[in-house]
C-alpha cells in the first residue's frame, strides 16, 4: 500500500509523507519570490472541527481582508500556489488529500494549519486519525493555534510568503539557575489556610 | 391492545417525578414489558424493556405520546451486567415535558438486537453505528452499508468494544480507494454524476454528496459522510479524566463547541446530582447565546454567499466580527471558550468586561437590523430562496430533525423553551420560540435572523442580571456506573449528551449527539427535484455542522415504507420509459 | 440596492492595519503558553492535566534527569496547565504571532536533575522539588532540628521507606509519638 | 460614405497598436472592477495592478492537466485571445472610421465572439470535468440567448445609418445622423443588456458562478493555460465594452491621424471606460446570480423590447 | 472542347464502373477498388466540365447542347460541379470504404452508387422535360434500392416509407410540368423559358414547384423521409443523398421560380424566405435533441437547405420589386451555400462514416477520446464542425456572410415588408448560427474530446488511407472556398448575373469581397486568416518573455473531481449538454409531431402495424414504376404537343 509503512504487521501501521524529489527546494524559494504579491490559496480540510476553516473565512472578510496582500482563495487546486491543509488527517481524508495535492501544479507550497494541522492537536494519537499533515505531505511553514485568531493566520501567510521573519524560535530553559522562590511569604501562619 | 392508545394517558402526578405518566401507561398498554425503571434526575427515567416488546414499546411512545426519537446508542457492559445494551432516549413533548429512555440487553453470546428503523425511521443511524463500533447485527436494519467506519478500517475491529483495541491503534487500511457504494433510488444509471466531493469550495467541511443528475435537475441525492470521525468516544474512556473531557467537547465542533461542552458537563452533573451555583449558570447561558448569534451570522452571510451576493456576504461577516470579539472579551478566546469544568465555570464576568459587552450587544444589534433590510431588499434574493428545498411536514415527523430546520416547517420544538426549565437559567430569561410555517430556505433564513435578535435580548439581559454567588462548585464526590442525559439547543438544534461515569476517574461510556445528526437524513429530500445550481444553498440551509456529526449516514427509506415505494418508483420507473421529461 | 450602497458608502473601509500596526486582543487572551523556569519544580501536575498531551515528562533514570517539553504544535491554549501548577511557573501570554518555517522551533525543552535516594542511590525526585518542600516545611514553622530530620527522610526514595517500614527500623515517625506521650 | 478598401500601413500599425494596448489594459479592468467589488465589500481590497501580478506569476506556473486533455484543451487558451485581439483591431476606439475595417464588420465581430465561445465550450467538454461540462453548456445556451438580441439591436442602427461596418456606423452617429433618436437609445438599452450579459458580470455570470460550478469550463487550467485564459476572458470584457461604446456613445473621436488627435480621444476613451465599469460594478455586487432555469425569462424580455426598437425604425421615429 | 462532352465522358465512366463492379462481382477486392478509381476519374471529367463552362461562360442561356436534350448553362455547370466534388471525394472513400461490405454484396451498392450518381449528372444537364422526368424516376429508384440495400426489416421499412414520399413529390412535379408544357406547348426548356405562364395558373405551378421539390429538397414539415433513410444507408452513398440528391431540389424550385416563371410575384419571394428561414431553425433544434450521429447530420441538411432558400428568397423578392442588386446579392448568397454546403456536409458526413465504421455503433454517448485514436479525421472533422457552425475565415461563413449582406439590403430599400422581414431574416439566421454552435460543440465533445466511454471506443484505429485522403481533400477544399473568396465570389455573382440575365455586378476588390454597394460592409477572408496566423505570434512572444523556471506540462491523473475517486459517469452526456436548451424551448419540442404524415396515413395501410408488409414493399414499387412511365407515354396525347 503506497505511503504506510507497518509497525506491527498489519495490526499497527503508520503513514509515510510524500517525497520530494531533491531539487524542489530551490524551485520553492524561486517560487516564494514570484508570489509575494500574488498568492492563490487552496484550502484542503483534512477532518478538523472546522473552527480553523470559519477563522479562514474570517481571514478573508473585511476586518482581516487577505485580499490586499494579493492572497485570494480559489475553488480547484489546479489553481493553487499555496496549499492549505487543516485538521488532522483521518483515514477517510487521507485519500483526497493525496490527490488534491497531486493535483496542485509543481513547486507548491504547504501550510498546514491549526493544532490539528500541525501535530494532530487534541486528536492526535486517535485509531482513526494519521494525527498532522506532515504525515502525508511534505510541510513548509506550520501556524499553530486552535484555532489560530485570523490575525495569527495573516502573520502565518506572512511569513510563508517571507514577507516577515518568524518570532518563535524554539527554547532550552535552564531550570536549575535559581531556586524556586515560595509564595506569599509575607502572611503570618496562623491565618495561612 | 386497546384501541385508544394515541390520547394522553393521565395517571396522578408524583412529585419529583416528571413522566411517569409515561412509565405507567408502558405497564398499563404492555404488561410485563419493563424489566427495570431506574430515575436520573426529576424528569429523566430509563426503563429496562424486553427485547420482544421493544418495537411496540417504542412506537406507542414515538407515535401516540408525542415523542421524538433523540439518539440511539449502545454500550459494552460486560464488565456490570455481562451484556451489551442498546439505549434509546425519546424526548416526551406532548403536554408532560421529559426524557424517557428505553433501554435493552443484548446478549453478549447472539449479540443481535432488534432494529426499530422499519417503524421509526431516525434511528437507522443510531443503529448502524451500534453495528459498527459494537458490532451488534441490528434484525430488519435496512441498510448494510458501513457508516461510521472509513472504507478502509478492517472488517472485523469494533473499535468502542471494551477489550477490542488500544485506542492508538491504527490497522492497516484494507483499500487504495473509495469503495461506498452509491444507490440512486429514483433515477437509473443514464443520470449522470455530479460529486459536490469532499473538497468542494462552497461547503466549509468535507462530506461528498453524489447528486444523480439529468443535465441539471436533481433526481436523487445521496452523501457519505464520516470523512472527519476521529473517534472521539474511545478517546473519552480512555486518556481523558473528567476535566479534559470538557476541553475535548469544546472541539467537537468548530461553531457550538461550547453547546456541546456544556451539554456534557450537565451529564455529569446530573448524573452525581451536583448543584451548579446559579451565577455559573447565567454565564453558562449567556456564552451559550453568544454562541448561537455568532453561528446564526455566520449561515446567514454564508446564504447569500451561495447564492452569488458577495457583498452580503462579507457584509455580514463584518458584523460577525464583532460578535467574535464579544466572545474573546468575554472569555479570552474568539471561538473555544474552554470555560466549562464539572461543576460550574472556570471565569468570572468582571464588572468592567460587562459593560463593554453591553455596547457592542447594542452594537451589534444596530448594524445587524440594517443589514437584513439590505439583504431582503436584493432583487432575486426571494426568487433563489423562496420554494427552493422544502422539508414537508410529513418527511420532518418522521426522521424528527431539530433547530431552525424543524420550526421553519412548523413545528414548535426548542429544548430551550420545551425543556427551559432543567436546561442552564432559561427558565428565568426572557425568551420565546420563532418558527415558520412553508420550510423552504427562505424560512429557514428567517428563522435563524428572528433568533439573532432573540439571543441578542438574553445576551443584554444575562450581563444586566448577572446574580452574585460562586461560579464553581466543588463539594460533591464521583460515584461510580451513574448515568445521565445532558441536552442544550445548539445554533442548529438540540445538542443531547448522555455519559456514564466510570469507577477510575474516568468517564466509562460517552455519547454525544449533534443537532445536525438528525438533520441529515432530510437532506435527501430536500434536494429532490431542485437543479444542481440550488444544491449548495440547500446544503449550506440546513447550516451542516460535518464534525458535529461526524457520524452521519443516509437514511434508505426504502425499506421503510416497503409496500408504498416500490409502486411509486415502479410508477417513475415506467414514466421514465413511456414519455419521461427526460428522454426528449 | 441603492440602500446597499448607501450601507456601504456610509461604512467606508473597516479593514484593520494589522501587520502594519500592532493587533490589540483583550486583556485576558489566552496566547502562547510561557515557562518561568526558575518557579518550574517539575512536579508533572500540567503534564497531567493537559487534555492534548503538548506537555510531557520523561525521567531518564540512567542519566539521571527529567526532561520537561511544550509543544506550541500541539497545544490548544485551553489554560489548565496554568490552573493548576503549584508554582504558577507556566502562564498564558498574550503572543498569538507563532508561526514557523521549520517544526523544531515550536518545541520548547526544561532539563532538570534528579536528586538520588540517600540509602539506595538512585534517582527519585527532581532536586528543585526536594529543596522547595523544605524550604516550605522552614517557612511554615518547622523548628531546625525536626527540620534535618525530616530532611533526612524526605531523602529517602518511597520504595526504601517503604521497606524501612517493613523493617521495623528507627526512623518510623509514630515512634515519636509513643515518646511525646511518656 | 467613401468605399470601404483595404486599408493603408499606417492605419494597419494603429489597428495592431490598439490591439496590443487593450491587451496590456485587459487586466488594467478586471483588477479595477475588483477593486469596486473589494470597496463595496467595505474593506481595502487588492490594489488596481493586482491583475498584472496574478498573470505576471501564473504565467510562470506549470500547467497541469488530465491525462485526457487533448489538442482542443491545450490550443483553446491561443484561440481566446486571438480572436479578440481582431476584433480589438477592427473596433474604432479611438479613431472615427474603423482602422482595419475588413475585419470590422458587424457580422464579423459577432462571429468572431461565436469561435470564443465554440472553442471556450470544447475546451470545458474536453476535460473531461463534471463541473466543467456544466459551465460549457450554460456558456453555449447563454449565447443562443443573447446573440439574437445582439445582432436585432446592432442592426437596427446599422439600418438607421445604413452600412454595417462599425467605422461607418460610430462615425455616423458621432456626427449627425440622429433623425431616429428614440429607436438609437431603445437598441442602445437593449444592446447594453445583451453586452451585459456577454461579459459574464455577476447577475449572468453562470459559466464560472464560482460558488456553484467552481468556475466552470476554467476548472481544469492551470498554470500559464490559465494566465492565457484569464486574459482572453479580461480582454473579451473589454473588446465587448468599447463595442458598445463605438457604436452609442461614438464623441470624442479622433478623425485624422494626428498624434493630438489620438491622445485626446485616448484619453476621453479611458475616461468612458472608467465609468462604465464602474457601473458594471455597482450593478453587480448589488444582486443575487439569476436562477439558471429561470435566465430566459429575463433574456426573453429583452428581445422583445428590441422588436420594438424595429418597429419604431420602421415607424421612423 | 465543348463541356457537355466532358459530361458525357462522366456519365459514361460512372457506367462503366457500374458495368466493371457488377462484372467483377466474384473476385471483387480488384473489382470494386477499380471501380471505385473509374468513377472517381469520373468525377475529375464532371468537375473540368463545369468549372471550364463557368470560367469561360459567355453570356447567354445555353452555352453548348448536344442535340436537343441536353445543354449546359451556367446554373446546370455549378450544379455538375456540386455533384461531381462530392462523388468524387465519395468514390475515393469507398475504395477502403467497402471493405467491409465484401462478399455481403458490396458490387450490388456500387452499382447504385453509379448509376445514381450518373442520373443526377444528367438530370442536371438536361434540357427537355422528358429526359428530366425520366432521370428524377431513375434517382429516386436507386436511392430507395441504396436505402433498403442492407436487407434489413426496419430499413425496409424506412426505404418503403422515402419511396412513398419520393413518388408524392414526383406526381407534384409532373403536375407542374404538365402545366407549364401544356402553355408553352413544347418539351424544351428553352421553348418553356421563352413564353412563361402568367397569372394565376403561376402561382399554382409555383406551388406545385415548391412542395414537390420541397420534399426533394427536404424543407421543414416535408423532411419526413430524410432523418430515417439517411442513416440506414452505407455512409458514402447516404453522403450523395444528403448532400447532392436535396441539391437537385433546390435546382428544381430555381428553375421553376426563376427561369420558368419569372418570380413575378412579391409572396412568392416571402414564402420562400419564410420556408426557408422556419426549416433552418425547426432543423438545428431538432438535430439538438439527438444522439444519433447521423440522425444529427440529417436533421443539419434541413437546417442549410433552409439557408439556401433564404438566399434565394432574397433574390425573388429582388426579382418581383426589380431591385436587380438584390436579386443578384441573394442568388449568390444562395448559390455559394449551395456549393460550401455540398463540401462541408460531404465531410462531415463521410467523418461521421469513418467513425461509425471503426465503431460500428451510432450512438454518440457510446464514443469519447476519437481524437486520440483517429487524429486525421478528427482534424477534418473539426475544420467541418467550423465550417457548418460559420465561423470566419472558411466557407461556411463567406456564403452566409453574402445572405446577410442581402437580408441587410433587402431591409435598405425600406419598404415596410422588407423592414420586417430583412431584419427577421438576420435574427433567424443568427439564431440558427448559436444553435448550431451548441450542437456541434456538442457532436465534437462528445465523440471526439475527453476519454473514451466504452471499450469500443478506447481500441478504435486510424482509418485506411483513401477514407483519410477523401476527408482531408474536402476539408482543404473547405479552407480554399472560404480563404480564397475575393477569387471566386466574382465567378458565383457571374453565375447569378447569367441566371437572371442581368448585368453581373462586381462583388470583390483585390483582396476583399463587399455585397454589391461598395460603402456598405467589407470582408477579406484572406487578411483574415493571416491576421489571425500572425496574431498568435503575441500570445507566444507573451509565453516566450514569462518562460524562464516555468517547468513543462504534466498532464496526467484524473480530473479533479472534489477530491473523490474519479469515475466515468462524471463526464457530461449528449443529454444533458442540451436539456437547459430544451427545458427552455420546451414549446417547440413538446408539441413536434412524433410521426410525420406518411406513417400516419400510408403506412399502416400496407403495414398494418406489423414490420412485413402486407403486399410485399417491391411489388407496390414495381407498380410506382409503372404507373409513372405509362403518365409519360400519355403526356403527349394530354397536351397534345408533338414530341
Amino acid at each position: 500500500m503506497k505511503g504506510i509503512k507497518q509497525l506491527v504487521g498489519t495490526a499497527h501501521t503508520q503513514t509515510v509523507p510524500v517525497v520530494l524529489p531533491p531539487n524542489s527546494q530551490k524551485l520553492k524559494d524561486a517560487l516564494l519570490k514570484e508570489i509575494r504579491r500574488s498568492a492563490y490559496v487552496y484550502r484542503v480540510d483534512c477532518g478538523g472541527c472546522n473552527a480553523c476553516e470559519i477563522e479562514i473565512f474570517a481571514a478573508t472578510t473585511p476586518i482581516f481582508d487577505t485580499e490586499r496582500f494579493g492572497i485570494k482563495i480559489v475553488a480547484s487546486p489546479r489553481h493553487a500556489d499555496i496549499l492549505l491543509y487543516t485538521g488532522s488527517v483521518t483515514r477517510a481524508m487521507r485519500a483526497p488529500a493525496l490527490r488534491a495535492y497531486e493535483a496542485a501544479p509543481d513547486p507548491k507550497i504547504v501550510i498546514s494549519y491549526g493544532a490539528c494541522g500541525c501535530d494532530g492537536g487534541i486528536f492526535h494519537d486517535l485509531y482513526c486519525v494519521w494525527g498532522g499533515t506532515d504525515k502525508i505531505v511534505p510541510v513548509d511553514v506550520y501556524i499553530p493555534g486552535c484555532p489560530p485568531t485570523p490575525a495569527a493566520t495573516i502573520y502565518g501567510f506572512a511569513v510563508a510568503l517571507g514577507l516577515l521573519d518568524q518570532k518563535l524560535k524554539s527554547k532550552q530553559h535552564q531550570p536549575e539557575a535559581q531556586k524556586a522562590q515560595l509564595k506569599h511569604t509575607n502572611i503570618p501562619l496562623d491565618i495561612k489556610v | 391492545m386497546t384501541n385508544n392508545t394515541s390520547e394522553q394517558f393521565h395517571s396522578q402526578p408524583q412529585a419529583g417525578r416528571i413522566g411517569k405518566n409515561y412509565v405507567d401507561g408502558v405497564n398499563h398498554f404492555f404488561p410485563s414489558a419493563i424489566i427495570d425503571e431506574e430515575w436520573q434526575t426529576e424528569n429523566q427515567v430509563t426503563i429496562t424493556v424486553k427485547m420482544t416488546s421493544l418495537v411496540e414499546v417504542m412506537k406507542w411512545l414515538y407515535y401516540d405520546q408525542g415523542g421524538w426519537l433523540t439518539v440511539s446508542f449502545g454500550n459494552d457492559e460486560r464488565s456490570l451486567n455481562g451484556h451489551f445494551a442498546v439505549y434509546h432516549v425519546l424526548s416526551m413533548e406532548g403536554e408532560v415535558k421529559s426524557f424517557v429512555t428505553v433501554k435493552i440487553l443484548v446478549d453478549a453470546q447472539s449479540q443481535e438486537f432488534i432494529s426499530i428503523t422499519p417503524t421509526i425511521p431516525a434511528a437507522v443511524w443510531g443503529e448502524r453505528e451500534v453495528r459498527d463500533m459494537y458490532g451488534l447485527r441490528p434484525v430488519g436494519l435496512p441498510d448494510e452499508r458501513r457508516l461510521v467506519l472509513p472504507d478502509d478500517w478492517p472488517e472485523d475491529l469494533h473499535p468502542l468494544r471494551k477489550d477490542a483495541m488500544d485506542y492508538r491503534q491504527r490497522p492497516q487500511p484494507t483499500t487504495e480507494t473509495e469503495t461506498y457504494q452509491f444507490d440512486n433510488q429514483l433515477g437509473n444509471d443514464s443520470n449522470r454524476i455530479v460529486p459536490v466531493g469532499p473538497l468542494h469550495i462552497t461547503s466549509d467541511e468535507p462530506g461528498h454528496f453524489r447528486l444523480f443528475v439529468d443535465g441539471e435537475d436533481i433526481v436523487d441525492a445521496d452523501y457519505r459522510m464520516f470523512y472527519v470521525h476521529r473517534g472521539m468516544e474511545k478517546l473519552a474512556e480512555t486518556r481523558m479524566g473528567y476535566h479534559e473531557v470538557a476541553q475535548l467537547t469544546d472541539r467537537v465542533c468548530g461553531i457550538c463547541g461550547f453547546t456541546h461542552s456544556v451539554g456534557y458537563s450537565n451529564t455529569i452533573e446530573n448524573a452525581l446530582s451536583v448543584d451548579v451555583p446559579f451565577r455559573a449558570k447565567m454565564i453558562r447561558t449567556v456564552l451559550l447565546e453568544v454562541e448561537r448569534l455568532h453561528s446564526h451570522l455566520l449561515n446567514i452571510g454564508l446564504s447569500s454567499h451561495f447564492v452569488g451576493f458577495d457583498t452580503g456576504f462579507m457584509q455580514f461577516f463584518r458584523v460577525r466580527e464583532k460578535t467574535m470579539e464579544l466572545a474573546e472579551l468575554l472569555t479570552g478566546a474568539r471561538k473555544t471558550y474552554g470555560m466549562n469544568l464539572i461543576g460550574g465555570v472556570r471565569r468570572d464576568f468582571l464588572k468592567e468586561q460587562r459593560v463593554k459587552g453591553i455596547a457592542m450587544v447594542r452594537e451589534v444589534r444596530q448594524k445587524f437590523s440594517e443589514l437584513v433590510e439590505v439583504l431582503l431588499a436584493t432583487p432575486n434574493i426571494n426568487s433563489r430562496t423562496q420554494g427552493i428545498g422544502i422539508l414537508s411536514k410529513q418527511v420532518a415527523r418522521d426522521y424528527s430533525p431539530v433547530g431552525p430546520l424543524i420550526r421553519a416547517s412548523g413545528f414548535k420544538r426548542d429544548v430551550r423553551i420545551v425543556h427551559g426549565q432543567s436546561l442552564e437559567a432559561y427558565g428565568s430569561v426572557p425568551i420565546e420560540l420563532q418558527s415558520m410555517e412553508d420550510g423552504d430556505v427562505y424560512s429557514r433564513v428567517m428563522v435563524r435572523v428572528r433568533e439573532v435578535f432573540e439571543s441578542l435580548n438574553v445576551i443584554e439581559y444575562g450581563l444586566d442580571h448577572l446574580p452574585a454567588g460562586a461560579i464553581l462548585t466543588e463539594s460533591f464526590d464521583y460515584k461510580p456506573n451513574k448515568f445521565a442525559l445532558g441536552f442544550t439547543e445548539a445554533p442548529r438544534g438540540e445538542n443531547i449528551h448522555w455519559s456514564m461515569t466510570g469507577d477510575n476517574q474516568k468517564l466509562f461510556r460517552w455519547r454525544c449527539r449533534a443537532a445536525t445528526y438528525a438533520n441529515w437524513p432530510t437532506l435527501r429530500y430536500m434536494l429532490r427535484g431542485n437543479t444542481v445550481a440550488d444544491a449548495p444553498l440547500i446544503i449550506g440551509s440546513l447550516d451542516p455542522c460535518y464534525s458535529c456529526t461526524d457520524r452521519v449516514t443516509i437514511v434508505d427509506t426504502k425499506k421503510q415504507r416497503s409496500k408504498t415505494v416500490p409502486y411509486k418508483a415502479i410508477e417513475q420507473y415506467s414514466i421514465d420509459r413511456k414519455h419521461s421529461p427526460f428522454k426528449l | 440596492m441603492f440602500k446597499l450602497i448607501k450601507t456601504v458608502f456610509n461604512t467606508g473601509s473597516v479593514t484593520t492595519k494589522y501587520p502594519f500596526a500592532p493587533m490589540s486582543v483583550s486583556e485576558d487572551f489566552r496566547g502562547k503558553p510561557e515557562l518561568d523556569a526558575a518557579q518550574c519544580l517539575s512536579c508533572g501536575a500540567c503534564t497531567r492535566a493537559c487534555p492534548a498531551n503538548a506537555l510531557i515528562m520523561e525521567t531518564d533514570e540512567k542519566a539521571g534527569t527529567r526532561r520537561w517539553e511544550l509543544s506550541t504544535a500541539r497545544c490548544i491554549f485551553c489554560g489548565r496547565c496554568e490552573e493548576v501548577c503549584p508554582t504558577h511557573a507556566i502562564k498564558l501570554t498574550q503572543n498569538f504571532e507563532l508561526a514557523v518555517t521549520n517544526k523544531a522551533d515550536l518545541y520548547e525543552h526544561a532539563v532538570f536533575s534528579l536528586a538520588d535516594c540517600s540509602q539506595c542511590q538512585r534517582p527519585f525526585v527532581a532536586q528543585k522539588l526536594l529543596e522547595y518542600v523544605l524550604d516550605t516545611l522552614a517557612q511554615s514553622g518547622v523548628p531546625a532540628a525536626q527540620l534535618s530530620e525530616r530532611r533526612k527522610q524526605l531523602q529517602t526514595c518511597p520504595a526504601c521507606r517503604r521497606a524501612n517500614n517493613m523493617l521495623d527500623s528507627d526512623n518510623i515517625s509514630h515512634l515519636r509519638f509513643i515518646k511525646e506521650q511518656q | 460614405m467613401s468605399p470601404l478598401e483595404m486599408p493603408t500601413a499606417s492605419w494597419i500599425v494603429l489597428a495592431v497598436v490598439q490591439a496590443l494596448l487593450m491587451l496590456f489594459l485587459a487586466p488594467l479592468a478586471t483588477g479595477f472592477s475588483r477593486v469596486i467589488r473589494a470597496k463595496m465589500h467595505s474593506r481595502q481590497g487588492p490594489g488596481v495592478l493586482q491583475d498584472y501580478r496574478d498573470i505576471a506569476k501564473l504565467l510562470r506556473r506549470q500547467s497541469v492537466a488530465p491525462a485526457n486533455a487533448g489538442m482542443i484543451f491545450w490550443m483553446t487558451p491561443w484561440v481566446l485571445v486571438v480572436t479578440m485581439l481582431l476584433i480589438g483591431m477592427a473596433l474604432p476606439t479611438v479613431t472615427q472610421v474603423s482602422p482595419f475595417p475588413i475585419s470590422g464588420d458587424l457580422i464579423t465581430d459577432i462571429y468572431l465572439l461565436a469561435i470564443f465561445r465554440f472553442f471556450f465550450a470544447l475546451a470545458g467538454i474536453d476535460s473531461n470535468s463534471m463541473f466543467a461540462g456544466i459551465g460549457s453548456s450554460r456558456e453555449l445556451t447563454l449565447g443562443i440567448l443573447v446573440e439574437p438580441i445582439l445582432i436585432l439591436a446592432i442592426v437596427v442602427v446599422a439600418l438607421v445609418v445604413g452600412t454595417t461596418d462599425l467605422g461607418y456606423i460610430s462615425h455616423a452617429l458621432a456626427n449627425n445622423s440622429w433623425h431616429r433618436p428614440l429607436t438609437i437609445i431603445l437598441a442602445g438599452i437593449v444592446c447594453a443588456f445583451a453586452l451585459f450579459i456577454e461579459m459574464g458580470k455577476l447577475p449572468f455570470d453562470s459559466a464560472e458562478a464560482e460558488q456553484e460550478l467552481q468556475e466552470g469550463p476554467v476548472t481544469e487550467y492551470s498554470g500559464s493555460a490559465l494566465a492565457m485564459v484569464k486574459l482572453g476572458l479580461g480582454l473579451k470584457q473589454l473588446v465587448v465594452v468599447q463595442l458598445f461604446l463605438a457604436i452609442f456613445i461614438p464623441w470624442g473621436k479622433a478623425s485624422s491621424l494626428t498624434a493630438g488627435a489620438l491622445i485626446s480621444a485616448t484619453i476621453i476613451l479611458l475616461v468612458k471606460l472608467f465609468i462604465v465599469f464602474l457601473i458594471a460594478g455597482l450593478i453587480e455586487n448589488s444582486m443575487a446570480r439569476v436562477r439558471f432555469t429561470k435566465i430566459h425569462r429575463t433574456i426573453f424580455p429583452a428581445f422583445l423590447v428590441a422588436v420594438l426598437a424595429l418597429i419604431f425604425l420602421i415607424l421612423g421615429w | 472542347m465543348n463541356p457537355l462532352v466532358l459530361v458525357c465522358f462522366c456519365v459514361i465512366s460512372y457506367a462503366v464502373a457500374a458495368v466493371l463492379s457488377f462484372a467483377g462481382r466474384h473476385h471483387e477486392q480488384a473489382s470494386l477498388r477499380l471501380a471505385g478509381v473509374i468513377s472517381a476519374f469520373g468525377g475529375l471529367f464532371g468537375i473540368i466540365a463545369g468549372v471550364s463552362t463557368v470560367v469561360m461562360g459567355t453570356h447567354g442561356h445555353s452555352i453548348a447542347h448536344l442535340g436537343q436534350f441536353f445543354s449546359m448553362d451556367m446554373l446546370s455547370a455549378l450544379m455538375v460541379v456540386v455533384i461531381s466534388v462530392v462523388t468524387m471525394a465519395a468514390s475515393v472513400y469507398s475504395i477502403n470504404y467497402l471493405e467491409e461490405y465484401f462478399g455481403k454484396g458490396g458490387w450490388k451498392v456500387n452499382i447504385l452508387f453509379n448509376i445514381f450518381a450518373a442520373a443526377m449528372t444528367a438530370l442536371v444537364v438536361s434540357a427537355n422535360v422528358m429526359i428530366f422526368i425520366v432521370f428524377m424516376e431513375i434517382i429516386s429508384v436507386a436511392s430507395w434500392l441504396i436505402v433498403i440495400s442492407d436487407g434489413s426489416a426496419q430499413s425496409k421499412k424506412a426505404g418503403f416509407q422515402y419511396f412513398i414520399i419520393d413518388h408524392i413529390a414526383s406526381v407534384l412535379i409532373l403536375c407542374a410540368f404538365l402545366i407549364v408544357v401544356s402553355n408553352a406547348d413544347s418539351y424544351q426548356f428553352s421553348v418553356i423559358m421563352a413564353n412563361p405562364v402568367t397569372g394565376a395558373t403561376a402561382s399554382i405551378v409555383f406551388l406545385f414547384a415548391l412542395a414537390g421539390f420541397g420534399i426533394k429538397a427536404a424543407g421543414i414539415g416535408l423532411h419526413g423521409w430524410l432523418p430515417k433513410a439517411y442513416p440506414i444507408a452505407p455512409s458514402y452513398c447516404s453522403t450523395l443523398i444528403s448532400c447532392v440528391m436535396v441539391k437537385i431540389g433546390i435546382y428544381g424550385i430555381l428553375k421553376f421560380a426563376i427561369l420558368f416563371l419569372g418570380a413575378t410575384q412579391l409572396w412568392w419571394g416571402f414564402v420562400v424566405l419564410v420556408f426557408g428561414a422556419l426549416s433552418s431553425v425547426l432543423g438545428v433544434m431538432y438535430a439538438l435533441a439527438e444522439h444519433d450521429i447521423k440522425r444529427l447530420l440529417a436533421y443539419h441538411t434541413i437546417e442549410n437547405i433552409g439557408i439556401i432558400l433564404i438566399g434565394v428568397g432574397v433574390s425573388m423578392i429582388g426579382i418581383a420589386s426589380h431591385q436587380p442588386l438584390l436579386a443578384l446579392l441573394g442568388l449568390l448568397g444562395g448559390l455559394y451555400h449551395l456549393l460550401n454546403h455540398a463540401v462541408f456536409k460531404g465531410l462531415l458526413c463521410l467523418g461521421s462514416g469513418s467513425i461509425v465504421f471503426r465503431m460500428h455503433s451510432k450512438e454518440m454517448d457510446d464514443m469519447g477520446g476519437l481524437a486520440k485514436t483517429m487524429p486525421k479525421t478528427a482534424i477534418a472533422f473539426l475544420i467541418g464542425t467550423l465550417a457548418i457552425c460559420a465561423l470566419p475565415p472558411l466557407n461556411g461563413f463567406v456564403s452566409e456572410w453574402f445572405i446577410y449582406q442581402s437580408l441587410f439590403s433587402m431591409g435598405k430599400t425600406g419598404t415596410v415588408a422588407n423592414l420586417i422581414f430583412g431584419p427577421f431574416g438576420m435574427v433567424m439566421l443568427a439564431f440558427t448560427g448559436a444553435l448550431a454552435c451548441m450542437c456541434f460543440v456538442k457532436v465534437y465533445g462528445i465523440c471526439f474530446t475527453g476519454a473514451p466511454k466504452t471499450q469500443q471506443a478506447a481500441n478504435t484505429r486510424e482509418v485506411g488511407p483513401a477514407m483519410v485522403t477523401a476527408t482531408t481533400a474536402l476539408a482543404i477544399l473547405c479552407i480554399v472556398l472560404g480563404v480564397c473568396s475575393p477569387w471566386i465570389a466574382p465567378y458565383f455573382s457571374a453565375i447569378a448575373a447569367s441566371v437572371l440575365q442581368l448585368a453581373p455586378v462586381t462583388v470583390a476588390h483585390g483582396l476583399s469581397v463587399y455585397p454589391a454597394v461598395a460603402d456598405q460592409a467589407i470582408l477579406s477572408t484572406p487578411v483574415i486568416m493571416i491576421a489571425l496566423a500572425l496574431l498568435t505570434l503575441v500570445p507566444t512572444a507573451l509565453l516566450y518573455l514569462f518562460r524562464q523556471r516555468r517547468l513543462e506540462r504534466r498532464h496526467q491523473g484524473d480530473p479533479w473531481a472534489c477530491g473523490y475517486q474519479y469515475e466515468q459517469r462524471m463526464t457530461v452526456s449528449a443529454a444533458s449538454i442540451t436539456r437547459p436548451m430544451r427545458q427552455m424551448f420546451g414549446f417547440i419540442y413538446n408539441n413536434r409531431p412524433s410521426q410525420s404524415l406518411t406513417e400516419r396515413f400510408i403506412l399502416p395501410v400496407f403495414y398494418k402495424g406489423t414490420d412485413t408488409a402486407v403486399l410485399s414493399g417491391s411489388k407496390v414499387c414495381l407498380f410506382c414504376i409503372f404507373s409513372v412511365l405509362f403518365v409519360l407515354l400519355f403526356i403527349p396525347f394530354i397536351s397534345g404537343v408533338s414530341c
